[in-house]
């Protein structure tokens, strides 16, 4: 298998088949959330409890499943970085925290939107929110850890220890969090999506998680393209490929 | 005398210019304080419980003291970096006064610290379960003191930037300053949140406002002067 | 189909300020997200000309003789 | 013209230097000269009223520069060891901020200057990713720009070539043939015509032995 992996962990060829590989994920996403998003609004029926508030599940699941797989894969990435010393897999985890920072945000501004009406207040300190939004300000530690170095590739690096580290302890803030609010009987909650439910709610719900992850695939190359061009920048292939899409300007 | 005008507005205008320029270059760094403010205020409720009506009745402490502490971590850009590359050396030697541009510097740091502060607020209002009167209370004196935080900052900035651990002792002379700005606030968001006027605290923070606005630029000046020397 | 007139599907049976400010909001992030990983490759392609051509101006500069 | 009455200057508790006093008229080339730690860059900085801890008096065309600051620095230009070059604009930022806090040439090609220096190629680079000596040219490409008749140099010429070092005295020349004043510190030696060089010499014997 590493042999047949090994062209592509050049940036080159890697930078080539990402970008083979993007109008595809980007053909699959449109094609999800438009069917997703019209069978989510306007075919799948009424909550019986919750009435059409319920709709905004279609958009927080799938966030919040995301933005945990982005985690899932960042920290793949930022293991296989740092124990193979492969430099396109700390790429992969800095192109991926703004992603999964945006999909977190996405979860927790839709579940404080759900439960305004169902709690009656924006903001309640519910476990799973609450570990929703300890992980949006690790991710954004990343992101500034990243964005504080001036030299990348340390940057990757430490980004990626960071993420791991982030592994260890996200499960455990998720505990410790979930056990706290027990120990503080917050507002009774209703748990959010978990019961069974219909078959014509499940089926929409599925096709938007197959959409936020093709976009995600989709982001994630986008931008894992962007980072190659950033490290590669004097590499002959990038000049050429920033001459043909650019006009030189400024003064000569 | 109209050139001259013209002259001093186009350099306080330069100054800022520069300032948020370089700050923007530096990406995500400016958000940096706004962020540490936001996660130490959700601290609270996780280390003291989220009965909202005991959240509402420490909120105001909650958010100026955390509001403080940002704004202490965000001081030491005001000067330091001008220190150490000389920048501000020529700054002083501009014909130009210097309590005048040192004015533009504040102002540049208000625009990056306290401005984004006013920003997030209501998103803390809703972690602290704030009504809306409250929260207007919280918003108009974040609004007065954070400009008065900024040049009591660089007053304290300028005394230490010639020192080279002047960190912790910057955070020992300012925040004793700093007292009356926090319990001014809290009170005027006590009265809001109780439903009484508060506009008599308000009145006093914006003569606070104002009188800093006035002598600080001097003060910080005249500190410069002696720490660059 | 859940819904019988326009109207209805846009009131969302009363729950429609939270829906749509859901939906709208979570696209509009994501809008700006796919705005800035665009934006991002052209200016990093646009620095890499601006250093070439920078390349060029220093090859130009190098015969002058009255330079420090 | 630059005239000093009796300075002292004394530092934690040795006297850098004692009742110095000198004048310096239009048109002149000056440098001051003396074994490193004798109080050169000292002397320059109560010279341009950066430091206030010295008695004795400092007078620019007559008048105090302590009392009348802005009068004195709209004609003054100093170059110090720090560059004050900001490390996160650009040379050519750099220059467009220093043109409008000093009051500078306004209408000059920008560009040309920085060429001139030797920075043709890294204008519209942060100044962060020069070496330590292209930062350097960045702050001399004020004496391109400026319109002061007083420059006070501190070793203008670090890190730059004997080549470099003739276009700069070219300049000095040339800026004191106008009226103008150079003053300057250096360790490198300078191939100026001697006649032309005036020289002040620090210190010495007289320094070395006083201590309080």
């Amino acid at each position: 298998m590493w042999k047949w992996l090994h062209p592509y962990a050049k940036p080159e060829k890697s930078y080539q088949l990402a970008g083979k590989l993007l109008p595809w994920f980007v053909v699959l996403t449109v094609i999800t959330f438009i069917i997703g998003l019209l069978w989510g609004l306007l075919f799948a029926p009424a909550d019986y409890q919750q009435g059409d508030s319920f709709r905004i599940i279609y958009i927080h699941v799938p966030a919040a499943m995301m933005a945990m797989g982005a985690y899932s894969s960042m920290a793949i990435a930022a293991f296989v970085a740092l124990v193979w010393q492969i430099r396109l897999a700390e790429m992969t985890v800095a192109a991926t925290a703004p992603i999964g920072a945006v999909f977190t945000f996405i979860a927790l501004f839709t579940g404080a939107a759900w439960g305004k009406p169902m709690w009656g207040a924006w903001w309640v300190w519910d476990a799973r929110l609450t570990s929703e939004l300890i992980l949006l300000f690790v991710y954004l530690g990343i992101i500034a850890l990243y964005n504080a170095f001036s030299d990348k590739v340390l940057a990757g690096r430490a980004a990626s220890i960071l993420t791991l580290v982030g592994v260890i302890n996200l499960p455990v803030i998720h505990y410790s969090v979930v056990w706290w609010n027990t120990l503080h009987q917050g507002p009774t909650i209703s748990k959010f999506g978990k019961p069974s439910m219909a078959v014509e709610m499940l089926w929409p719900l599925l096709i938007m998680i197959a959409a936020f992850a093709t976009l995600l695939g989709a982001l994630i190359l986008m931008r894992f393209r962007n980072e190659i061009l950033t490290r590669e920048s004097h590499r002959p292939w990038v000049r050429q490929l920033a001459l043909n899409n650019v006009k030189i300007t400024g003064k000569n | 005398m109209k050139t001259m005008f013209r002259a001093l507005f186009s350099a306080f205008f330069q100054v800022v210019a520069k300032e948020l320029q370089g700050a923007f270059r530096h990406g995500s760094d400016i958000l940096n304080p706004v962020w540490f403010f936001i996660i130490v205020v959700t601290l609270f409720p996780l280390g003291i419980g989220t009965d909202p009506a005991l959240l509402e009745r420490i909120a105001p402490g909650i958010i100026w003291v955390a509001a403080l502490l940002a704004a202490l971590l965000s001081f030491e850009r005001l000067f330091k970096d001008d220190f150490i590359d000389g920048s501000l050396e020529q700054l002083m030697l501009s014909p130009f006064p210097l309590a005048w541009l040192v004015s533009a510097k504040v102002f540049a740091h208000w625009l990056l610290t306290g401005l984004p502060l006013l920003l997030v607020s209501p998103l803390l209002a809703t972690f602290l379960s704030l009504d809306i009167d409250t929260y207007i209370a919280l918003f108009l004196t974040l609004l007065i003191g954070t400009p008065i935080l900024s040049l009591f900052g660089a007053i304290g900035v300028a005394l230490t930037v010639g020192l080279r651990k002047g960190g912790i002792l910057l955070s020992l002379i300012m925040l004793p300053l700093s007292i009356p700005i926090l319990i001014f606030s809290t009170m005027a968001i006590d009265a809001a949140s109780y439903g009484q006027s508060y506009i008599g605290l308000l009145a006093l923070l914006g003569a606070m406002l104002i009188t800093a606005i006035i002598l600080a630029p001097f003060a910080i000046a005249a500190s410069l002067r002696v720490s660059v020397s | 189909m859940a819904f019988n007139s326009l109207a209805d599907f846009f009131a969302m049976g009363g729950y429609g300020f939270y829906v749509w400010l859901s939906y709208g909001i979570s696209f509009l992030v994501l809008a700006v997200l796919i705005i800035n990983t665009l934006t991002k490759r052209k200016k990093i392609l646009k620095t890499v000309t601006q250093r070439i051509a920078r390349e060029e101006r220093i090859k130009k500069a190098k015969n002058r003789k009255d330079t420090l | 013209m630059l005239h000093c009455k009796m300075l002292t200057v004394v530092r934690e508790d040795r006297i850098l230097f004692k009742d110095l006093s000198f004048t310096i008229k239009p048109g002149e080339i000056v440098q001051i000269e003396g074994p490193n730690g004798v109080g050169k860059t000292s002397l320059f900085r109560l010279l341009i009223g950066l430091s206030t801890a010295y008695s004795g008096d400092i007078f620019w065309q007559g008048s105090s520069i302590d009392k009348d600051r802005e009068f004195f620095y709209q004609q003054l230009l100093y170059l110090g060891h720090k560059t004050g070059i900001k490390p996160e604009l650009t040379p050519l930022e750099n220059l467009q901020f220093f043109q409008t806090l000093h009051a500078a040439k306004q209408d000059i090609d920008l560009w040309f200057v920085l060429a001139q220096v030797g920075l043709a190629g890294y204008e519209d680079v942060t100044t962060a990713q020069l070496s330590a000596g292209q930062q350097r040219r960045v702050a001399l490409a004020r004496l391109w720009i400026n319109k002061c008749p007083l420059w006070v140099l501190d070793e203008p010429f670090t890190a730059i070539d004997k080549s470099g070092i003739a276009v700069l005295e070219g300049l000095f020349v040339k800026h004191a043939e106008k009226g103008g004043i150079v003053l300057l510190t250096t360790h490198q030696d300078m191939t100026l015509d001697s006649s032309l060089l005036r020289k002040i010499e620090l210190g010495g014997a007289a320094a070395d032995e006083d201590y309080v």
